[in-house]
């Protein structure tokens, strides 16, 4: 029994839907730049994964981030890791993980941004197709 | 799919965007600062005495009790569950999305 | 069934911690099982052994320590958010442990639910 | 120069207006408890002090708090300290600090709630009334 | 006086609160994620236009170039600081009022 | 002029401490002079002196530490809140003290103006 609490737990062969929903500003909390780490850490797991930015989410992936001036660390760099993570998941074809990096259309034209505005490439989805995507999840975490 | 919800819809939009993403039939759960959203006679009312016919909507009765709101006080349609209820919702439903 | 839980915030200054508990106590009660909680963010600082609460409230991370005891849950604090936050063996609670965030997501695909606790 | 470190500032024959802002609802966050305890403590140093509940912070004073069911402390009975603290300022004629203990009206209504909802007696003042009062402080501590 | 906001307009109603209870002329310092609210063509824009009427409205300038905010998308008649026209304007009003 | 400083968050988690210190930083720089810091709330975190952030991100603790040596500021930890959260002597970062809340109301009248910096 007291293996359980050092052990890991069985994963073996378990393919689920991990969401990671991202709705908070960078930089004013910690949330931003700490489920940047899960997201990582979970692509070694070869889970199907949706990053979603909705509401003030959307601002993390705004482009020309420049921090110095405040003294906090710009992590809008690792982005770009999660579009290598995509597309080496569409490339490979021993891995058939799905990725999708998606904003909320209406959280984005709320905040007057565009496409065009973020580090990443992303699929605009409004409210109603976010739902559908949202309903297809196992796992939903968030900060 | 079961949907939670914190925050005082007063304060936040957190409340807000749960309605706005979650599916016709889904759970909403209110604990903690979010109980005032269930409660008659506030200006958030009306937006919870519509959300009840497209949603379940539950609410914590701990919460509740611990801020002083009275259970009769809890919009019609809106049900009162303790920290078990919970549990079951959690189990009955596939999938819980936190609206932190 | 098997629940994972993740907490999100600290002890005392949001509920976070405390809905999680009452949460986690009321599934074991059910017969549920829960496969671990996984303490990342300011969660971190739920493990601080130092914690002295006044004596008329409760002991949040005590009171994690006993649950885990009496039920053999595993308590997780993320490495990484915890060194950044200074959350040490030197100050952690009985019945926490420090391990990678691979773990977390160790919650999720083995989990039949996975739980959010947080501000 | 080492004791301006552990020294005390000189605080001796200074009286200001001190206001606490209360905008934050009891339990789901600590700040309503904890800015308790600055009240508490600014007390004896005899400044004029305003206590304020706007906002969510009108629930702090709401009758019939009853935590047990939740495990934490319910810290609405402290409340009556306030109270007291106000009358004793108003009737000992050695002190003449001034007490005031405000719930602003458009928030208490906004949630339907009336004087007779709270623990302790507050004067109603409306925005405008609030914001006169506010302009008079010297000092506002929040949380 | 002088009022600070830190929080996005989009999720919190503090910026909200503040303009409720500001005095006509009063200067509002806009920090952190309340940088947001400083910004042309969004949902909130048109607030803050109305606002710079009754008040001085300021913004910090580091916390618009760490959330990649170009200082030429402010609205007119902001104006944009830095940590030192923040302490300046401190020391101009009497008193502060951080709306947390 | 004389100002005082609280700060409601703890390091990281919320900004708060950050623009602090940056405000700190700019009010020195300016000629003024710094009377006190007064850590609150969650704030009391900042003293944790075993905080290992990553090489690449700021130290917000050291940080203090460093800003009150060269600049002689009191730093001072509220006891109460930090005794419920487990900040103690044994991990209190150089340079702050643990004292009580009085510290915090003889800023607001011994300073001329005292700024607040939270969630």
């Amino acid at each position: 029994m007291e293996d359980e609490f050092q052990g890991t737990l069985e994963t073996e062969g378990v393919r689920k839907n991990f969401m990671f929903l991202n709705r908070k500003a960078p930089y004013g909390s910690i949330y931003a730049q700490e489920i940047q780490e899960m997201v990582l850490i979970s692509a070694a797991f070869e889970q199907n994964t949706a990053v979603v930015f909705m509401d003030d989410g959307v601002y993390q992936i705004k482009k020309g981030q420049d921090t110095s001036a405040t003294g906090m660390k710009n992590f809008s760099p690792t982005y770009g890791i999660f579009q290598m993570e995509k597309e080496d998941a569409e490339e490979d074809e021993d891995v058939d993980v799905v990725w999708h990096i998606v904003v909320e259309k209406e959280s984005m034209e709320a905040r007057g941004l565009t496409p065009e505005d973020f580090v990443i490439d992303v699929e605009v989805m409004d409210a109603a197709e976010l739902q559908k995507l949202m309903a297809e999840q196992d796992v939903i975490l968030t900060g | 799919m079961l949907h939670t919800v914190n925050k005082s819809p007063f304060e936040r939009t957190n409340l807000k965007s749960c309605l706005r993403l979650a599916g016709k039939g889904d759970a909403i759960m209110l604990i903690e600062d979010a109980v005032y959203a269930a409660v008659q006679g506030t200006a958030v009312a009306d937006t919870m005495a519509g959300a009840k016919d497209d949603f379940q909507v539950y609410v914590m009765g701990p919460d509740l009790d611990a801020r002083g709101i009275s259970r009769d006080s809890v919009i019609d349609g809106i049900n009162v569950v303790g920290y078990d209820g919970f549990v079951d919702l959690v189990v009955e439903h596939e999938t819980s999305q936190a609206w932190l | 069934m098997k629940i994972g839980i993740l907490v999100n915030e600290g002890p005392f200054n949001h509920q976070a911690s405390d809905s999680a508990y009452q949460f986690t106590k009321a599934a074991i009660e059910k017969g549920h099982q829960v496969l671990r909680v996984f303490f990342y963010y300011d969660g971190v600082n739920n493990a601080n052994k130092l914690a002295e609460p006044q004596s008329d409230d409760r002991n949040v991370s005590k009171r994690w320590t006993e649950l885990a005891k009496q039920h053999r849950i595993d308590l997780v604090v993320c490495i990484a958010a915890a060194l950044r936050r200074g959350i040490k063996e030197d100050i952690l609670a009985d019945g926490f442990r420090i391990s990678g965030l691979g773990q977390l997501i160790e919650i999720g695909i083995a989990a039949d639910r996975t739980v959010v606790f947080g501000d």
